[in-house]
C-alpha cells in the first residue's frame, strides 16, 4: 500500500472511527460549519413554522400612526415598513414564502434533473446525446437572463418560479447526476445487479440513487441558497411574488428610496436573505466536508 | 378691454367681482376666450406667473442636468409618457401653454378667437417664430401637424381628444371577418381644419368644445417640421429654445441652447437629461452625489428621503393626477352597483394619503372631478363607514365577500403601494383582492380588458377632458366599460356650456351619477413633487410633469 | 484540431438556433402583438389589425421564427422596415443585410443601433470585475486550499461563503449607504459621463465592487477545492520531498494544476458577468446590456431579447470554447485529442 | 521498560559501524478531531551504509508511514510523538524546515508507488528532473538538463534528449518509474527510500525495474530502505529484512536467515500464504492466517499477533511489554514462545483428489471484441479467442494488463457482448446476448466474483442485501424467512457469522467483503463462476484464505470456474487449465502441468521467470528480462502480438505474419513461429524441482 493511501486511511480512521456505526447525518454535529448553517436555516424554519402562533402583527396590517417614526419601538420591535406594516412580522412571514418556494422549486428541479441525469447516464448513446445537448443549450443561457425572460413573459407566481427554477436548474442537476452515474455505473455492484436480472429502473433507484444522495443533497442546499437569491432578485426587479405578501427582495426594493433616512427597512430584509442563504451555503459546505469520502 | 375680446368676458368679470366664480375660474375662462393671459391676470388682480419668472435677473450660462427616464422618441406625436414629451419639448413646441394654475395661454399662437357657439376656433400664429433652419413658422406647418394627429393611422393620443368634435366615426362599407360593418374614423369635413391665411388657421367643429386650447397643449401635440415627416432625433428641426445634440436611449439627452430662439435665448448654455433607470433609489443616490441637479419627478417617499439634503430644494404642485380602482360593471362581482358603493364606503382616504403619500395628497370623491377643476361641484363627503359598506355588500348578495384578481403594475412604486393600501382596506368588507402586478408593457396590454384594475390618470386642467376620454360610452380610453346614456348626455351638454355656474349644475349631476353607480373608487388627488438643487433658479414645477428648460437657470457656485 | 474547431462551431450554431427558438417560443406567452408594440398603445385596433396582416404576425410560430431567422441572415428584408407599414422604421444599414437583428419595438430603433454600445458599456464593467475577480479568487483559493482546515482556510472560507451569500442588490444597498450617503466619497449612480462632477472611473468603483463581492467568493471556493485536491496529489509530495520550499512547490507545481479545473469556471464568469449585471446596472443606473435586456424582457421586445440571447449564448459558447482551448494549454494530457 | 535491551540487541554487534539511518523508539500518531490513532507505537531499526534494508508488512502495518516520518512528511494530522530518527548522526525529528529541505532529495531520496501520479502531469520530464540539480547542486538550467539526460541514460531510457521534452502521460508505466528513479538519483543521495516501487506494474516490467534498482545501487553505492508487501521482491533485493505487524517490528534478520529460518509465527504464516511458483495445485493447501490485522485502535494487549496466532498461550502472550529477543546472529524476534513454536512448525497437508477429464461446460470459440473509439481507431480487446472449460473445471485466464482477460469475462457473463464468435453453454450461443436480454435461468447459471472489494458491494445497502436480492430474484427460496435462512447458510459457507448480513460494507474488511461477494455469486447456484482477479486487491495473508475458500466451495458445488489472474503462482496453485493471453490473443493454452512444464511460449516463459520467490535459492534462477512495454491495444503489432518484446524473436517473420498454432499435445497449443522442437528445448529453469 502506498504511503499516501495508508496515511489517508489513518487520518480518515482518526476522524471517523467513532462515527463508523452511526448515521451519516450524525457527522454534521462535528462540523462547526454545518452547525452554524443548520442554526441559521433552523432559525428561519422554526420562525416560519411558528409565525401564525407567535404574537405578531398581521404582516399586511398598516399602522399609519407608526409611520410618523417607523424606526424600532416598543410596539414594533424592528420598526415598520414604508406602508406602516410591522417589519418583524413581514420578515418572519416573508421567510414562510421563501422557505416554501425555494425548496419546492429546487425539489421539482431535482426530480426532473435527477431523472434526466439518470436516464442519460444509464442508457448512454443517443438518449444521452440528446439530453446532454439540450442541457448544454439551456446552460449556455446565463441563469438570470433565463429567469428574467421566463418570469417577465409568463408572469410572477409560485408555480412560474418553480417552472423557471426547474428549467434553469434541472440541466445542471442532470449533469451532476449523469457524472455521478457514469462513475458509479462501472462499479462492480452494478454489474452484480445486472447479473441478477435487475431492471434498469431498479438499478437507477435502488443501486445508484442512494449513492448519489450525498452529493445531491449538498448540491440541493447550494441551489436552495441560490434560488433564494434569485427570488430576492426577482422581487427586487419587481418580478417577485405579488404583494402584499411579504417578499424579502420586494421589501428591499420598496425601501431603497428611504435608504438614507430609514436604512433598517432595506438592511433588515437584506440581512434576512443573506443569513438564510449563508445558512444553506454553510450547511452545504459542512455536509460536503462531513461526508467527504 | 380689448375690442376683439369675446362678448362673454364682461359677464365673467362681473361674476368674479361678485364672488360667484373664483379668480382662477375667471382667469381660465377669460384666457380661454382669447383674452391675453397678461390682461386676464391684470383684471383678476394677480401677478402673471410667466412674467414673474422672467422678472428676476436669472444668471446666464451653465449646464443643467435633470434625472429622467430616456425612452424611445421616434415620433413625437406618438409620445405616450410625459418623460418622452419632455425630451422633445425642449426642441419642439405647442401652440398653447397651460400654466401651473391651469390657465391656458397662447404660445406659438399670438391669440385665438372663439365663436359664440364654441364651434369655430381661429388660431393666429405668431409671425416671429423661426424654425432652427431659419424658416418662419406658417399655417401650413400647423395644419400639417393637426391633420397628422387626426389621422387614425398615425395613432396619436390627440386623436382621442379630437374625436367628437373634429374627428368622426364612419362606416367604411366593408365587412370584417365576422360580418360586422367595419368602422373607421376621419376628420368630419374637408373644412374641419382650414387655412385662412399664411398665419391663420381655422378649426371648424361639428360640436361645441370648450377645451380646444387645452387639447392643443396635450403632450404629443407638438408642432413639428413637416420635412421631418414625424421623425425625431438629434437632427430634428424645431421652433424650441434648444437644439438636441445627442440622444441615447436609456442613457440620456444633451441639448445646446439656440441663440436665435424667437422667445429670447434660454438662460442655460446647455441642458441634459440623464437616465437613472427604474430604480427609485438611483435618483436619490444621484442627487446625493450631485450627479444631477434635479429630478423630473420625486414621489412623497423620495422627497421624505431627500428633504434633509442641505443642497436640495423641494418643489410641489397640486395636481389632478390621481389613481382609480376601476371595476367592470359587467362582471359578476361588480354587477350590483351596491357593491361599487360599498367599496367607496370602505375606503379611509386620509389613511391612504398618510400612508402612501405621506400626506402629499387630497381626498378624492370617486367622480374624477377635482376641487381644482373649474367645473367642480362640491358634494357631501363619503367618510369611511365599514358597517354601511358591509350592509350594502350583504344587500347585493355578497355578505361573505368575494375574491378577485386586482391588476396593477410595479412601477411607479406609489401606484403599487396605493393598490396595497386599498386592498388592505377592502379586506374589511370581505373583498379579497389578489394583487397581480404586471410589468408595464403587459399591464398596458390588459389595461382595458382586466375586470378589476388600478389606473393612474395624468393631470388635466379640465375634468371634462378626462371624463370624456374615460367614462363616455365606447370612448377611446373607456377602461371601465362604463356606459350610461344619461351620463353621456350630460357630459356632452357640459362640454358646450361656457358659463361655469351653469356648467357646475350639470357637473353636479354627473358627479352624483359617478358616485351612485360609477365604476371607480378614487382615493386621492396627488400633490406632485420633485427636487432640484438649490442652485437651480427659475424652476417651477408644472402639474403635468412638463419640463421647460428655457425658464431655468443655474447659479454658478 | 480543425475537426475540433469545426465541431465546436457546429455545436455553437446548433445551440444558437435552439436557444433563439426557445426564446421565441417563450415570448409567445407574452400578451400583446408586435403590431401593437410597434404602433404604440393609442393606435386604433383597425390600424393594429392592418399591421398584423401586413407583418403576417398571425402565421404559425415556426413560420414566424423562420422569417426572423431569414431577416437575421440577410435572406429577406425586415418586414417592419417596409414603407407600406407606415411605421417609418429605417435602418441606415438597409432593410436586408447579414446580422440584421431587426427593429426594436421598445426603442423604435434598429436593435443594432442600441445593443452594441450597451454591450460595450457592460463589457467595461464586466471586464473590470473579471480583472479583479481572477487574481482575488486565485489568491484566496490558493491560500485557503494550501492547508485544508487550517486557520487561514477557515477565515478565508468564511469570507468567501459570506460574500457569495450577499445578493447584488443587498451589497449595492449597503455600499451606497456607506460610500454615497454616510461617507460621500463615491458617486451613487454611473451614467458614464463625467459631467456630473464625478469621473467615469469613480463611477465604476461601486458597480465593480458589487460584482466582485458576489462573484469572487464562488470562484475562490472552486479554486480552493481544486487546490486541496492538488495538494493531496502524490506529485506534490514528490516536489516537497525533492527538497523544495512550500513557495516553490505552490508556484512551480501546484498552481498550474490547481487552475486546470477552475479555469472553465473562471471563464464562465465572463458569461455570468455579461448578463448577470442586470441588478447592478439597475441599482447604479448603469447604461448597460443587462438593463436593456431587462427592459426588453419586460416590454416583450422580441427583437432585442433575441439579439441579447444570441449574443449571450455566443459569448457563452465562445468562452466554453476558449475554456477548452485553455484547458488544453494548461493540461498537456488532453492536448489535441 | 525494554528500551535498553532493544537498543543493544539491534545495535550490539557492530556498534563501531555508525548506521546511516537510525530509527529509535519511533512513535507516530495521527491526531484527528475525534481521537488519536497511534500508527506506529514504538519502532526501532537502522540502515547501515551501503546496505539494503527491507521493511515488509501488510497494509496498515505502518511501514509507509515510517518512511514518511523519515522524510518529515506526515501531513496535517501526523505527528512524531516520540523517539528519534537520526540520519548520518543528525536528528530529523522536529528538524527545522530548511534543514529538512537540504536533506530531502539530496541526501535521502524516494521512489514511489504509482509513478504516474508521482510525476507532475503538466510539466515536462526534463523540467521535473532538472529541478533536483538546480535545487541542490547549484546547477544552471542547461547544466541540470545535461545531468538529467545523463541520468536518463543510466536508467536505460532510450533517446534521453527527446524524453526530456515529453510529458509523463506520454510515457509507459515502466518508463515513468525509471524517470522517478532517475529523479531520486540525480541528487546523489546516500539513502534511497523505495516505497512499493513496483506495485501496480506488470510483472514483466517489474522485473526489469527491480534489476535496474539492483544495478544502480551497486553502481552508486546507495543504501536502500525497501518497503514492500511482496516477500519475494524483498527476499531478492535486500540484505536484511524487518517484518512489521500493526506498527511493530516482529522480526528482523539478514534475508537468507529470515526466509530460511523464520522464527516469528507471523513471518512463517506470511511465507506459507504465498503460493510458490515451484509448486502445483495439488502439492499443498495454501496456509491462511485466520482473522485480520487489528485496527490501530483495537490493538490487543501483549503480542499484537496473539489473536491470530495458533501458538497463542493466554497468560503468556497477552502480557504487555514484549521485546525483541535475539535468536541468532543479527536475528531478533518479538515472540515469547519462539523456541517452542519453531519445533512445532506446521506441515501442510497436500490437497486431495484428481479431477477426471469432464464434459465441456462452456466452449468459447473465436471470440472477438472490438471497441470503436472513433475515426479509424479500434481497440482490439479480444481477437479470435478460443478455449473450453469442462464441468467443475477451473480454467485460468492469465496475462498482464490490457491482455483482454477481463473483457472476455464480461462477455461470458453478459456485461458486454462479443463482436463476433461464439460462446456455447448448454448448446446455446450466448456471446452476443447482453445480461439484460438473457433469460433468467441463463443469468442464474453464470455468476461472477469481482476484483475490487471496495466496489463489489453497494455502500448504501447492508452486506446481506444483494445476497437476499439474488435469492429472491432467482426464486431460489420463497418467503422472507426461507430467504433469510438460506442467506445465513451462505454466510456460514463463506465462514462469516450471520450477523454480518446486517453490517454496512464500510464496516467490513476487504477479505470479508470478498467473502460476501463469493456468497452472493453462489447464492443462485450457478454452474459457472467467473472470478476476475478475486484476490488481487487483498493482503497476502487474507488472499490465501479467500482463495482456499473459493476453491472449496467450487469443489463442493461442482461449479465450473473461469479464474482470471495475473499471478502465475496463484494460477499454478488453483487451475486445471491455463490460457495465457497477450494483447487480446491467446499465446498458449494447456493444462496447468503443460504450461508450467516443458515447452512454453516465450511470453509464458517470461511471465514465469518474473516471479520472485522467497526461497533463497530462487534468486539464482536465470531471469528472462523483457524490454519495453506492452503496446497499446489500439495499435497492435501486425504479426505476432508479442514480437516487439520477445526475447526469442526469430526475425522479421514475427513482425510480419501472425504466428501459426503449434500443437504440442491434445490439450497444449502454442501460437509461435518458433518450431516445435525449438520450443521443447529445456529452459533455464531447474525443472527437476518443479516435478517434486
Amino acid at each position: 500500500m502506498s504511503a499516501l493511501v495508508e496515511q489517508r486511511a489513518m487520518e480518515a480512521t482518526a476522524v471517523k472511527a467513532t462515527g463508523r456505526a452511526r448515521l451519516k447525518w450524525a457527522r454534521i454535529l462535528r462540523s462547526p460549519t454545518a452547525m452554524v448553517g443548520l442554526f441559521l436555516v433552523g432559525f428561519w424554519v422554526v420562525a416560519a413554522i411558528l409565525a401564525p402562533v407567535l404574537p405578531l402583527y398581521s404582516p399586511t396590517e398598516q399602522d399609519v400612526m407608526a409611520l410618523a417614526d417607523p424606526t424600532p419601538s416598543a410596539a414594533h420591535w424592528l420598526g415598520v415598513d414604508i406602508l406602516g406594516r410591522d417589519e418583524l412580522s413581514r420578515l418572519i412571514f416573508g421567510a414562510r414564502t421563501v422557505l416554501v418556494v425555494a425548496p419546492l422549486s429546487v425539489a421539482v428541479a431535482m426530480i426532473v434533473g435527477i431523472t434526466l441525469g439518470m436516464i442519460a447516464g444509464c442508457y448512454g448513446g443517443w438518449i444521452d446525446a440528446v439530453i446532454s445537448r439540450l442541457s448544454d443549450i439551456i446552460l449556455a443561457f446565463p441563469v438570470l437572463v433565463l429567469y428574467v425572460i421566463l418570469i417577465a413573459n409568463i408572469g410572477p407566481s409560485i408555480i412560474n418560479i418553480v417552472i423557471a427554477t426547474t428549467i434553469a436548474s434541472a440541466p445542471g442537476i442532470g449533469r451532476i447526476t449523469r457524472g455521478l452515474v457514469l462513475g458509479l455505473k462501472e462499479q462492480e455492484y452494478i454489474a452484480a445487479a445486472r447479473l441478477r436480472a435487475e431492471s434498469t429502473l431498479y438499478i437507477m433507484l435502488v443501486e445508484l440513487l442512494p449513492n448519489c444522495r450525498g452529493m445531491l443533497i449538498v448540491d440541493a442546499c447550494l441551489r436552495i441558497g441560490y434560488t433564494i437569491i434569485t427570488i430576492g432578485i426577482l422581487g427586487f426587479l419587481g418580478l417577485g411574488l405579488p404583494p402584499p405578501n411579504p417578499d424579502w427582495g420586494g421589501m428591499v426594493k420598496e425601501s431603497t428610496t428611504v435608504l438614507n433616512v430609514w436604512p433598517l427597512m432595506s438592511v433588515l430584509p437584506s440581512i434576512a436573505i443573506v443569513s438564510l442563504v449563508l445558512g444553506f451555503n454553510l450547511l452545504a459546505d459542512g455536509l460536503r466536508e462531513a461526508w467527504k469520502p | 378691454m380689448d375690442k376683439t375680446s369675446h362678448p362673454y368676458i364682461p359677464t365673467l368679470l362681473d361674476q368674479l367681482n361678485e364672488g360667484e366664480i373664483s379668480r382662477r375660474d375667471f382667469l381660465r375662462k377669460s384666457t380661454l376666450l382669447g383674452l391675453s393671459a397678461g390682461a386676464a391676470y391684470a383684471m383678476a388682480g394677480i401677478i402673471d406667473p410667466a412674467t414673474q419668472a422672467r422678472a428676476g435677473d436669472l444668471p446666464k450660462g451653465g449646464n443643467l442636468r435633470i434625472g429622467m427616464r430616456c425612452m424611445e422618441i421616434k415620433d413625437p406625436h406618438l409620445a405616450d409618457f410625459a418623460e418622452k414629451s419632455n425630451v422633445i419639448r425642449q426642441v419642439c413646441e405647442y401652440l398653447t401653454f397651460t400654466d401651473r394654475n391651469n390657465i391656458t395661454h397662447p404660445y406659438l399662437l399670438e391669440k385665438w378667437d372663439v365663436s359664440d357657439d364654441l364651434k369655430t376656433w381661429t388660431l393666429h400664429i405668431r409671425k416671429d417664430v423661426k424654425w432652427r433652419d431659419g424658416r418662419a413658422l406658417n399655417a401650413d406647418d400647423v395644419i400639417w401637424n393637426l391633420k397628422r394627429v387626426s389621422d387614425p393611422k398615425v395613432g396619436s393620443s390627440v386623436f382621442g381628444l379630437f374625436t367628437g368634435y373634429l374627428v368622426e366615426e364612419y362606416d367604411t362599407g366593408e365587412k370584417d371577418d365576422k360580418g360586422n360593418p367595419k368602422k373607421s374614423s376621419r376628420l368630419w369635413s374637408d373644412k374641419a381644419i382650414e387655412k385662412v391665411d399664411d398665419s391663420t388657421v381655422r378649426l371648424n367643429l361639428f360640436s361645441p368644445q370648450i377645451a380646444v386650447a387645452e387639447h392643443l397643449f396635450h403632450y404629443p401635440m407638438f408642432i413639428l417640421d413637416p420635412k421631418d415627416n414625424g421623425a425625431f432625433g438629434p437632427s430634428a428641426n424645431g421652433t424650441g429654445p434648444f437644439e438636441m445634440v445627442e440622444y441615447t436611449v436609456g442613457k440620456g439627452a444633451k441639448y445646446k441652447a439656440r441663440t436665435d430662439y424667437w422667445g429670447g435665448a434660454a438662460h442655460l448654455d446647455t441642458f441634459e437629461f440623464v437616465d437613472l433607470g427604474d430604480n427609485p433609489g438611483a435618483g436619490i443616490a444621484a442627487m446625493a452625489s450631485k450627479q444631477v441637479d434635479g429630478l423630473s419627478e420625486a414621489d412623497a417617499v423620495q422627497i421624505n428621503s431627500m428633504k434633509a439634503f442641505p443642497h436640495v430644494a423641494v418643489h410641489k404642485v397640486e395636481t389632478t393626477q390621481t389613481i382609480v380602482m376601476r371595476m367592470h360593471p359587467d362582471v359578476e362581482q361588480f354587477k350590483d352597483k351596491r357593491v361599487r358603493q360599498a367599496m367607496r364606503h370602505a375606503l379611509d382616504r386620509d389613511k391612504i394619503i398618510q400612508t402612501v403619500l405621506l400626506g402629499a395628497g387630497t381626498p378624492a370623491e370617486d367622480h374624477h372631478v377635482a376641487p381644482s377643476h373649474p367645473e367642480y361641484a362640491a358634494l357631501p363627503k363619503w367618510p369611511r363607514d365599514v358597517e354601511k359598506a358591509k350592509k350594502l355588500m350583504a344587500d347585493a348578495g355578497h355578505a361573505d365577500g368575494f375574491e378577485l384578481d386586482l391588476v396593477t403594475r410595479p412601477d411607479p412604486i406609489w401606484e403599487l403601494n396605493t393598490t396595497q393600501a386599498m386592498a388592505e382596506q377592502l379586506k374589511d368588507i370581505g373583498i379579497k383582492a389578489n394583487i397581480k402586478s404586471l410589468p408595464s408593457a403587459q399591464y398596458w396590454e390588459v389595461w382595458t380588458s382586466a375586470p378589476f384594475s388600478l389606473t393612474a390618470w395624468g393631470h388635466r386642467p379640465l375634468a371634462i377632458m378626462t371624463l370624456g376620454l374615460a367614462y363616455r360610452s365606447n370612448a377611446a380610453w373607456n377602461e371601465s366599460h362604463f356606459s350610461n346614456a344619461e351620463f353621456d348626455k350630460l357630459l356632452t351638454q357640459a362640454e358646450g356650456i361656457l358659463d361655469p355656474k351653469e356648467r357646475s349644475k350639470v357637473m353636479e349631476k354627473i358627479e352624483l351619477i359617478m358616485q351612485d353607480e360609477g365604476p371607480i373608487v378614487q382615493p386621492f388627488w396627488r400633490i406632485f413633487s420633485t427636487v432640484m438643487d438649490k442652485k437651480v433658479q427659475g424652476f417651477e414645477l408644472h402639474p403635468s410633469q412638463y419640463i421647460f428648460a428655457k425658464d431655468y437657470a443655474v447659479a454658478s457656485a | 484540431m480543425a475537426i475540433f474547431v469545426a465541431k465546436r462551431l457546429a455545436m455553437m450554431m446548433l445551440t444558437m438556433v435552439a436557444a433563439s427558438f426557445l426564446v421565441f417560443a417563450v415570448c409567445e406567452f407574452t400578451p400583446g402583438s408586435v403590431a401593437r408594440k410597434s404602433l404604440g398603445p393609442f393606435a386604433t385596433q383597425e390600424q393594429v389589425d392592418f399591421l398584423t396582416k401586413k407583418l403576417k404576425a398571425d402565421d404559425p410560430l415556426l413560420v414566424r421564427y423562420g422569417r426572423w431567422a431569414g431577416v437575421l441572415l440577410g435572406i429577406i428584408p425586415d418586414p417592419l422596415q417596409d414603407p407600406s407599414t407606415g411605421l417609418n422604421f429605417k435602418d441606415p444599414r438597409g432593410a436586408q443585410y447579414f446580422g440584421n437583428f431587426g427593429y426594436s419595438t421598445l426603442n423604435k430603433l434598429p436593435v443594432n443601433d442600441v445593443i452594441w454600445s450597451r454591450l460595450g458599456n457592460t463589457a467595461i464593467l464586466a471586464g473590470l470585475a473579471f480583472l479583479l475577480i481572477v487574481p482575488l479568487s486565485i489568491v484566496f483559493g490558493i491560500l485557503s486550499g494550501l492547508k485544508e482546515g487550517g486557520v487561514l482556510d477557515r477565515l478565508l472560507s468564511v469570507i468567501c461563503i459570506t460574500f457569495t451569500s450577499i445578493p447584488e442588490f443587498a451589497s449595492g444597498v449597503f455600499l451606497v449607504t456607506l460610500f454615497v450617503i454616510l461617507w460621500p466619497v463615491l458617486p451613487g449612480t454611473s451614467p458614464l459621463d463625467s459631467e456630473g462632477g464625478w469621473s467615469v472611473p469613480s463611477q465604476l468603483v461601486l458597480p465593480v465592487a458589487v460584482l466582485v463581492i458576489y462573484d469572487f467568493g464562488y470562484v475562490a471556493r472552486m479554486i480552493r477545492v481544486s487546490m486541496i485536491g492538488v495538494m493531496e496529489k502524490p506529485y506534490i509530495r514528490t516536489a516537497v520531498l525533492k527538497g523544495m520550499s512550500t513557495r516553490q512547490v505552490v508556484i512551480g507545481h501546484a498552481l498550474r494544476n490547481a487552475m486546470i479545473a477552475p479555469f472553465t469556471v473562471l471563464l464562465l464568469q465572463i458569461n455570468f458577468l455579461i448578463s448577470g449585471v442586470v441588478v447592478t446596472e439597475l441599482v447604479f443606473a448603469y447604461p448597460g446590456f443587462g438593463r436593456l435586456l431587462l427592459d426588453a424582457s419586460l416590454f416583450g421586445d422580441i427583437a432585442t431579447i433575441e439579439a441579447a440571447t444570441l449574443i449571450t449564448v455566443a459569448i457563452a459558447v465562445t468562452t466554453q470554447f476558449v475554456g477548452d482551448l485553455g484547458y488544453m494549454l494548461l493540461d498537456p494530457r488532453i492536448r489535441l485529442r | 521498560m525494554t528500551m535498553v535491551a532493544e537498543t543493544i540487541s539491534t545495535n550490539g554487534e557492530r556498534a563501531s559501524e555508525t548506521p546511516l539511518l537510525a530509527v529509535q523508539d519511533l512513535r507516530i500518531e495521527f491526531r484527528g478531531k475525534a481521537e488519536t490513532i497511534v500508527a506506529v507505537p514504538k519502532l526501532s531499526f537502522e540502515v547501515k551504509p551501503g546496505e539494503s534494508f527491507g521493511l515488509v508488512g501488510e497494509s496498515g502495518c505502518g511501514k509507509s508511514t515510517t518512511a514518511m516520518a523519515i522524510m518529515g512528511y506526515l501531513g496535517a494530522t501526523g505527528v512524531v510523538a516520540g523517539g528519534s530518527i537520526r540520519f548520518e548522526g543528525e536528528e530529523l525529528v522536529n528538524a527545522p524546515a530548511h534543514k529538512l529541505r537540504a536533506i530531502r532529495g539530496r541526501r535521502i531520496a524516494m521512489v514511489y508507488q504509482d509513478p504516474m501520479s508521482a510525476l507532475n502531469p503538466v510539466k515536462t520530464i526534463g523540467a521535473q528532473l532538472a529541478e533536483v540539480p538546480m535545487l541542490h547542486l547549484g546547477a544552471s538550467r542547461v547544466e541540470a538538463l545535461d545531468r538529467a539526460a545523463a541520468m536518463l541514460k543510466d536508467v536505460r531510457l532510450p533517446d534521453a534528449g527527446d524524453m526530456l521534452k515529453r510529458y509523463p502521460h506520454q510515457l509507459s508505466g515502466g518508463q515513468q518509474q525509471r524517470v522517478v528513479i532517475a529523479m531520486a538519483l540525480l541528487g546523489r543521495p546516500s539513502l534511497l527510500l523505495l516505497d512499493e516501487p513496483t506495485t501496480g506494474l506488470d510483472v514483466t516490467v517489474e522485473s526489469a525495474v527491480i534489476d535496474l534498482i539492483g544495478e544502480l545501487r551497486r553502481r552508486y553505492g546507495t543504501s536502500l530502505l525497501f518497503i514492500s508487501h511482496n516477500l519475494g521482491l524483498i527476499a531478492e533485493s535486500c540484505d536484511r529484512v524487518g517484518i512489521m505487524y500493526s506498527g511493530e517490528l516482529v522480526e528482523e534478520a539478514p534475508t537468507r536467515e529470515l526466509f530460511g529460518r523464520p522464527r516469528h509465527p507471523y513471518t512463517q504464516g506470511l511465507i506459507d500464504c504465498i503460493p510458490d511458483i515451484g509448486q502445483g495445485k495439488h502439492s499443498r493447501t495454501l496456509a491462511a492466517i485466520p482473522g485480520h490485522i487489528p485496527l490501530p485502535s483495537e490493538r490487543p494487549r501483549g503480542c499484537l499477533f496473539g489473536p491470530r496466532c495458533a501458538g497463542f498461550r493466554a497468560g503468556l502472550c497477552d502480557r504487555p511489554g514484549m521485546s525483541l529477543e535475539p535468536v541468532g546472529e543479527r536475528h531478533v524476534v518479538r515472540c515469547v514462545r519462539w523456541p517452542e513454536l519453531e519445533v512445532a512448525r506446521r506441515e501442510l497437508p497436500p490437497l486431495s483428489g484428481e479431477s477426471a477429464a469432464p464434459a465441456a461446460a462452456i466452449t468459447v470459440s473465436d471470440i472477438t471484441k472490438f471497441y470503436h473509439l472513433g475515426y479509424q481507431k479500434t481497440l482490439k480487446a479480444n481477437e479470435a479467442v478460443s478455449f473450453e472449460a469442462g464441468k467443475a473445471e477451473i480454467v485460468a485466464l492469465v496475462g498482464e494488463s490490457g491482455c483482454g482477460k477481463s473483457t472476455l469475462a464480461r462477455i461470458v457473463t453478459g456485461l458486454d457482448r462479443a463482436t463476433s464468435g461464439e460462446i456455447r453453454m448448454a448448446g446455446e450461443n450466448i456471446a452476443a446476448i447482453e445480461a439484460s436480454a438473457r433469460p433468467k435461468p441463463l443469468l442464474q447459471s453464470i455468476q461472477m466474483v469481482f476484483q475490487n472489494p471496495d466496489s463489489t458491494l453497494n455502500p448504501s445497502h447492508s452486506a446481506g442485501f444483494s445476497i437476499r436480492r439474488s435469492l429472491k430474484k432467482f426464486g431460489i427460496r420463497k418467503g422472507k424467512a426461507a430467504i433469510d435462512q438460506r442467506m445465513r447458510e451462505l454466510l456460514e459457507m463463506v465462514r462469516l457469522s450471520p450477523d454480518f448480513a446486517a453490517r454496512r460494507p464500510s464496516q467490513l474488511s476487504g477479505g470479508q467483503k470478498q467473502r460476501i461477494a463469493i456468497a452472493r455469486a453462489f447464492a443462485s447456484d450457478p454452474s459457472l463462476i467467473v472470478a476476475d482477479e478475486p484476490v488481487s486487491a487483498l493482503d497476502v495473508s487474507v488472499q490465501a484464505a479467500v482463495v482456499t475458500l473459493l476453491l472449496d466451495i467450487q469443489k463442493t458445488r461442482h461449479a465450473t470456474m473461469l479464474f482470471i489472474s495475473h499471478d502465475l503462482a496463484l494460477v499454478r496453485h488453483v487451475a486445471d487449465k491455463v490460457v495465457v493471453m497477450y494483447l487480446g490473443k491467446v499465446m498458449e493454452k494447456g493444462t496447468v502441468e503443460e504450461i508450467f512444464g516443458g515447452a512454453t511460449h516465450p511470453y509464458t516463459e517470461a511471465l514465469i521467470s518474473a516471479i520472485r520467490s522467497t526461497k533463497p535459492e530462487g534468486a539464482e534462477r536465470k531471469r528472462v528480462t523483457l524490454t519495453g512495454d506492452t503496446p497499446s491495444p489500439v495499435d497492435v503489432p501486425r504479426g505476432c502480438r508479442f514480437a516487439s518484446r520477445c526475447h526469442r524473436k526469430l526475425g522479421s517473420i514475427c513482425d510480419r505474419e501472425p504466428p501459426p498454432i503449434r500443437r504440442m499435445s491434445a490439450t497444449h497449443e502454442i501460437a509461435c513461429h518458433i518450431p516445435v522442437e525449438a520450443l521443447e528445448t529445456p529452459r533455464h529453469q531447474d525443472e527437476a524441482r518443479d516435478r517434486s
